[in-house]
């Protein structure tokens, strides 16, 4: 008797329960973006749904995406990762001074790329070797790296017109402004779904990913089992400086200009982005999918209030509603039952 | 003249995926203490639990001096005088003892706390109870063991007239645990009554006149002690007959695999020299708090030695990072684990495989199937309760989180195998299990050095057993000879008050020789 | 638009003899050396890192090298942060500065803050912005409601040039840098103003929509993609300063609408190529923030050594540069200082 | 032999070890505030010392101090409020509407106040109740009563001066702008002093302070030894918002002017002064006092900075690089030793 009752009880429970926390919030999350999409599709057909406008859509979440896979590797393992706006600034900055330099273009971009991950390290540094709690480090880093920013070029933007090489100026546009055949598809969000499946895979299939999530889920568990916290944690944040990094290539390039406040507050959003796609803020769940996810979900949302004339003001609010709703029902979804709501209501004793 | 205290009937309760209880049934009289039995994950501590307040039942009715009563939160099972110590420690590690002990209703006077009235009924408490604390020491600072002490004082402070002890032992020594057999039995004599949830059969005899046995959720039956053999007992709470409690093997003991000499760490740990054998079990046993966790802890390398040297099958090692110790073979399964044992938000296959992702890597990719196989395997051959290697480590009953933390190094092919508290929360059952377990590894040569608490348990599978003493080797027994009181006398070092020296058995005295 | 002569002037004088005064006022500076101290001035701009403010942060230093004093210069990180401006107004105090050059975020509420350093015997010299008061030494501006009247004028005479006809529908965009900005808030007001009086009623600007992107250019680009889906008429778009300016350039120009006019507000490198390429149908509304700087500082020295000004306040003027005027020595002046 | 040494080394750790480490650290930055104060008193000894100056100090920590004393109490319960200074901002609108509404000054006060703790039930809701996790409830509603705020005064700043009753007006600015004898201590520092007592008060003496403590130290035992955590946490948030809302009166008050982009970025401001005083953001530890001496350390760096002529941009990256090094060395002062640091250096294996 009481082995059949179990066996219907799992069966009701079904396989949406088995999948882990994370992969069932980002079938959520992918509900409500679908559900979204069809709004707005309603709402404005013509305009929402041009191929135009979509293109545009990819274009501009194209920051959040990478800066938020770069933070999901610092969530999933249990840290977090305030200056990756500043970061991303900085990169843009030491980019278009570089090529003002006269160097070659990829040997910018390496540059670069090595200075973000250099953020990344020092992040790492401060947060593993000296054992700051992320929040408090990174947002001393913030501060940090934004000040670096405005103090080498004394608060003034660098423009890519003053690149002695105008092939070189013209190449560096076509990576963050160009798009496929002059008006297709953006480059930058090529590199964005390449860079995103790299992430991923290095994520879900590889062993440094696996380690991640073993130090976010129980940190101590993994070193005794191991793993060497540092070097992995490390890694995270040498990732979320990369991401940065490219970030702030992407923006410059298509600005044509490395403003020293760029990407200010992008790690929020970013962060607010990955939450609606369903990672786990306290760590060891979720995966890249997630983010782009929530990333699309917060794309969606912008784009469409714009496209129905919804102003700024109101866009923060409703953003701000969209984002609690959601993260509060998978909440619910997760502890299994509404309970608490209507016992708050008093819908229930 | 026996009059009913509180009786819980027909309790179900369901977990997703899990039905934990299944019309459950027990009663208590006043003065009783009731054993509650059963196999890990049988539902002793749901049951408990929705006593006292923590989760409420699906169906089911509860009686407290023939009133049903509705226990919907820790605060009313308060109001209604039932009291619990739960299996697992929680206790505010920032907080002072007498917080601790009165947290949620500090004396007040006026508005404010009475910081000094508070600190002073603690201390009452404590004195009461036998218990050497600081009042003032804040609780994250101690051992666990003094925690679980502070535990049990802020339950009698509670003056409650149930209380439920879920597996109080786990984590003490002997003298701790007369000492709270002291106390329960003070408690039995004002009329509480109180249920005693363990997993050793000698403690049940000692203080429990009945006991309730339950297996995978369900009612099996309610016997008296003297009524019934320990053999019809467990055969009860497994459903089989099990022929001996540590199933001896002849073991085929090789040679000298890991030498430590000089192993110190600041106070807490000061080992001269010590040696385990290949294919041997070597006992470590002391009194809570001497030091042994530590000691291992330098061995594997998770603390950083002030001095230590090693030698790995005659080879001198280093070993600074707990990287190093399992490259070398050596593996430490450790006591708590909770804290730092499992990654409780993933799987059960995440976790068999945490030790050794090395192994199953090609060119930095994870190969998932050969990681399923092993963790299947390991289920299998632990006979660990879930529903699938997909479970999360967080949803499984203390005893096969155990399961799964030995399973992490046992396919982590170790050469030496530390374990800390290995059957800590285990049932009989299982123990069974985990010591064929040991007993099959060291038959394939791997040494284990197995730290517990349990003093049968230290007698009935080791070889030779260590005696620390705050954090010195105090002595060298062989397990065949040695009884309960040697390393009882070794371990509180009545040997130095009395100016005798350590006992040092012949196998390790020719360490001036090596 | 309205422009003062007197300060340009002076400046252009100073600037042309610049190369051979340097020398001269470095020596007289080390000679004085001796006697007093080198003074300090502090310049306290809105916000640090952004165009606009760099270019006068790079003439108050300028003046500060070629007049040897002390120039520190100092500013919030954000565009909000009034009470972060008031605090690095009384620290200039507590320094004892020897002269204050300020442009305050909010006229209201420096006011009060303002007074108080005035009567401290420090003169203060204000840029950019007036406070409601009289308490101040003297006033380097540019009236905005002015400067955005003269954006609507150019914007009506670009669109009827175009030839669209006073019965179409025509719709203008607005984005904006910040929302508390009385700068900003200023140049809108100027801006509807004047379009309310002399537009079409059909031509209809888009106040219920006004975009914030907080400074934030990719954010500005978004909204200007945005704007030009969701607006089949849009006809022309109003940026009121450089950011959404900005925005409105790159997001014209990755899309290649040279149908639809920009008036924008300041003068960075990104407009310039636009203006210049001859394709767009664009201008932008130009202030002389260089000399602001510049001036600001040097008013500010003279006064600390007793000096006084011929006219209290003196409005900068703002000029407007379009693809026909780009290389006018006048204008030159003022884009290229 | 064993006995003797274990007490060496006890009396070496001596009394300063058996303080708690909330406790430590105040000690420990009390003395790098203490040496800041020396440094800039010789460095500018006029200007430094000056007791206008100092009044001027204490006049600038106001908010921090407010909002930051608000924000300990979440700290301590082991949660966040990223929402403070948005929510600053909506009282300080509200504050100065109602006043335009022609009602007295001290109904006034009294709604904003209650508006505030509004704010702060209505993150506790989130959090506690629909369990979102602070960070993300707390940015998201941070959101939202941003937008809030501007969509209340459609963006634009409200004037005191529009207040219909004169009187009201002057009696309105004495609050935030008024000084003892009219140019003594300024008011808005008696009242931050006074709050400050208050909640230290609350925090060390009364019981809910002590079940705030258990709360952030574990809220599992917490909730298992009866204690209603959900209401305890309410409280600690409710106690943020009220402290907004203080601070939102009091700014608005001194720049005569409710602005709706008002303490844009102040929690973290608070946040990075609580910590700098020795809160730990992880909960469970540290007081009041630790807050206002972090608070006090903001203060001290900032206006001396300022004094010595050091630009904005260096000033950044100056707190910050402060703010990493104090924290960095209380972490290791709390581990004992250096011993991570040298080993990371290669100075020890
Ligand atoms: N919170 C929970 N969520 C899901 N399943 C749970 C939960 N708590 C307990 N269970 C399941 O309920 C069953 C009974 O668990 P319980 O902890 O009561 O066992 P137990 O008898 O106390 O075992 P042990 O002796 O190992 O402590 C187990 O199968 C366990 O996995
Ligand atoms: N991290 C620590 N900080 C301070 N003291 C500690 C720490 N870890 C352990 N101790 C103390 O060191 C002593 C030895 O602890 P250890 O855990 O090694 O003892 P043990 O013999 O293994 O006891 P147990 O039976 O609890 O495992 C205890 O007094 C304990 O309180
Ligand atoms: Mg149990
Ligand atoms: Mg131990």
């Amino acid at each position: 008797m009481g082995n059949l009752k179990a066996k219907v009880q799992e069966k009701k429970g079904g396989s949406f329960n088995k999948l882990n926390a994370a992969t069932r919030r980002a079938i959520y999350s992918l509900c409500i973006l679908v559900g979204l999409f069809v709004l707005f599709s309603i709402l404005q057909p013509a305009k929402f749904l041009a191929p135009a406008n979509l293109q545009n859509l990819l274009q501009q979440i194209v920051t959040y995406t990478i800066i938020g896979c770069g933070l999901t590797f610092c969530l999933v393992c249990g840290g977090n990762d305030l200056s990756a706006g500043a970061s991303m600034a900085l990169s843009g900055i030491i980019m278009v001074s570089l090529l003002m330099q006269g160097l070659p273009l990829v040997v910018c971009i390496a540059l670069c790329l090595i200075m973000g991950i250099m953020t990344g390290i020092m992040n790492g540094f401060f947060i593993e070797i000296l054992g700051v709690v992320p929040f408090v480090a990174t947002l001393a880093t913030q501060w940090v790296y934004r000040g670096m920013a405005n103090v080498l070029v004394n608060g003034a933007p660098l423009y890519t017109t003053n690149i002695p090489s105008k092939e070189i100026q013209k190449q560096f546009y076509v990576l963050g402004g160009g798009r496929i055949g002059g008006d297709g598809l953006p480059y930058s969000v090529i590199i964005t779904l390449v860079y995103a499946v790299i992430l991923g895979i290095v994520l879900a299939k590889m062993r440094i990913g696996r380690q991640i999530y073993a130090c976010g889920s129980n940190l101590e568990a993994a070193k005794l089992s191991g793993i060497n916290a540092v070097k992995t944690r490390m890694f995270a944040y040498c990732i979320s400086g990369l991401s940065a990094a490219i970030c702030g290539i992407l923006v410059a390039s298509r600005l044509s200009s490395a403003q020293p406040t760029a990407g200010n507050g992008y790690e929020m959003e970013a962060i607010a982005a990955s939450v609606l796609g369903g990672i786990s803020i306290l760590g060891g769940e979720g995966t890249i999918l997630n983010t782009v996810i929530g990333a699309l979900m917060m794309g969606v949302i912008r784009n469409g209030l714009n496209l129905n004339g919804v102003n700024s003001f109101w866009q923060q609010m409703i953003v701000g509603i969209i984002l609690l709703i959601a993260v509060a029902s998978q909440t619910a979804k997760k502890s299994g039952d509404l309970g608490a709501i209507k016992r708050f209501f008093g819908l229930r004793k | 003249m026996e009059q009913e205290l509180f009786r819980m009937e027909g309790i179900s309760k369901s977990f997703p995926g899990v039905k934990a209880l299944d019309k459950v049934s027990l009663s208590v009289n006043k003065g009783e203490v009731l054993g509650l039995v059963g196999e890990n994950g049988a539902g002793k501590s749901t049951l408990m639990k929705i006593l006292s307040g923590v989760h409420r039942a699906d169906e089911g009715e509860i009686f407290i001096e023939g009133n049903k009563v509705d226990i919907d939160s820790v605060a009313k099972a308060h109001e209604l005088g039932v009291c619990i110590i739960m299996q697992e420690l929680n206790m505010c590690g920032h907080l002072s003892v007498a917080d601790n002990i009165f947290i949620g209703r500090a004396h007040k006077k006026g508005i404010f706390i009475d910081d000094g009235k508070m600190h002073e009924e603690a201390k009452k408490i404590l004195d009461d109870l036998g218990i050497e604390l600081n009042t003032y020491a804040h609780v994250g600072s101690l051992s666990i063991a003094q925690q679980q002490m502070v535990e049990i004082a802020k339950a009698i402070s509670f003056n409650s007239k149930i209380l439920v002890l879920d597996e109080p032992t786990a984590t003490l020594t002997e003298k701790e645990i007369d000492q709270l057999f002291g106390i329960i039995r003070r408690l039995k004599e004002k009329g509480v009554g109180m249920v005693y949830i363990s997993h050793r059969m000698a403690e049940l005899n000692q203080i429990c006149e009945r006991v309730t046995i339950i297996r995978d959720g369900q009612y099996i039956g309610t016997r008296n002690l003297n009524e019934i053999t320990m053999d019809q007992l467990v055969n009860m709470i497994v459903g089989r007959s099990l022929e001996d409690k540590y199933p001896k093997y002849k073991r085929n003991i090789g040679e000298i695999v890991l030498e430590a000499r000089n192993v110190r760490r600041g106070t807490k740990v000061n080992a001269d020299y010590f040696y385990v054998k290949k294919g041997e079990i070597l006992g470590i046993s002391g009194l809570v708090g001497a030091g042994r966790t530590e000691l291992m802890r330098c061995i594997f390398g998770a603390d950083q030695a002030d001095s230590m040297e090693l030698t790995l099958e005659g080879k001198p090692i280093k070993v600074n990072s707990v990287i190093q110790a399992i490259k070398h073979g050596i593996g430490y399964a450790t006591e708590d684990r909770k804290r730092d044992g499992l990654a409780l938000g993933l799987d059960i296959k995440y976790n068999t495989n945490m030790a050794h992702l090395q192994n199953i890597t090609r060119f930095g990719f994870i190969n998932d199937k050969e990681g399923l196989k092993n963790a299947e395997k390991y289920v299998e051959l632990l006979r660990t309760k879930t529903p699938s290697v997909h479970q999360l480590c967080g949803n499984l009953s203390g005893g096969n989180q155990q399961k799964v933390v030995l399973a992490k190094w046992l396919c982590n092919d170790v050469k030496v195998l530390i374990v800390d508290e290995p059957t800590r929360g285990i049932d009989v059952g299982a123990k069974y299990e985990v010591y064929e377990l040991f007993n099959k590894l060291s038959a394939q040569g791997v040494s284990i050095i197995m730290i517990s608490s349990e003093l049968p348990e230290i007698l009935g599978m080791s070889d030779r057993i260590l005696v620390i003493h705050q954090g010195e080797i105090n002595g060298e027994l062989d397990a065949k000879t040695a009884t309960q009181e040697d390393i009882l006398y070794l371990a509180a070092g009545y040997n130095k008050l009395e100016g005798k020296p350590a006992p040092v058995l012949s196998g390790g005295g020719n360490r001036k020789g090596e | 638009g309205s422009q003062s002569s007197s300060t340009p002037a002076t400046t252009a004088a100073a600037e042309s003899s610049k190369g051979a005064d340097t020398d001269k006022a470095e020596s007289k500076d080390s000679a004085k050396g001796d006697t007093a101290k080198e003074k300090t001035i502090y310049v306290i701009v809105k916000v640090l890192g952004n165009q606009y403010w760099s270019v006068l942060q790079a003439g108050a230093e300028q003046a500060g090298k070629e007049l040897g004093c002390n120039v520190v210069v100092v500013g919030t990180a954000l565009e909000s942060d009034i009470e972060g401006q008031l605090t690095l107004l009384q620290n200039a105090v507590s320094a004892q500065a020897d002269g204050i050059v300020i442009a305050p975020l909010d006229s209201v509420s420096l006011d009060a803050p303002i007074t108080e350093a005035y009567n401290s015997g420090i003169p203060v010299v204000l840029v950019d912005t007036v406070i409601k008061s009289e308490n101040y030494s003297a006033a380097l501006l540019t009236n905005n409601v002015e400067a955005g009247k003269v954006a609507a004028e150019e914007m009506l005479r670009r669109l009827k040039d175009k030839g669209v006809s006073e019965t179409e529908d025509a719709q203008i965009a607005i984005q904006v840098g910040s929302t508390g900005s009385q700068t900003i808030n200023d140049r809108v007001k100027g801006f509807n103003e004047y379009w309310q009086e002399n537009a079409p009623e059909k031509w209809q600007v888009l106040n219920n929509d006004i975009k914030v992107n907080d400074g934030d250019i990719s954010k500005a680009v978004g909204f200007c993609q945005d704007f030009i889906t969701t607006y089949p008429n849009l006809k022309a778009v109003f940026g009121p300063n450089n950011g959404s300016t900005v925005g409105f350039v790159t997001g014209l120009t990755e899309t290649g609408r040279t149908d639809i006019s920009m008036v924008g507000f300041d003068f960075s490198a990104e407009i310039e190529t636009m203006i210049r390429s001859g394709e767009y149908d664009v201008s932008s509304v130009v202030q002389r923030q260089y000399y602001m700087g510049y001036d600001g500082v040097k008013t500010a020295l003279e006064m600390s050594d007793g000096n006084t000004v011929r006219e209290k306040t003196i409005d900068t003027g703002v000029i407007l540069v379009t693809n026909d005027n780009v290389d006018d020595p006048e204008v030159q002046s003022i884009i290229n200082p």
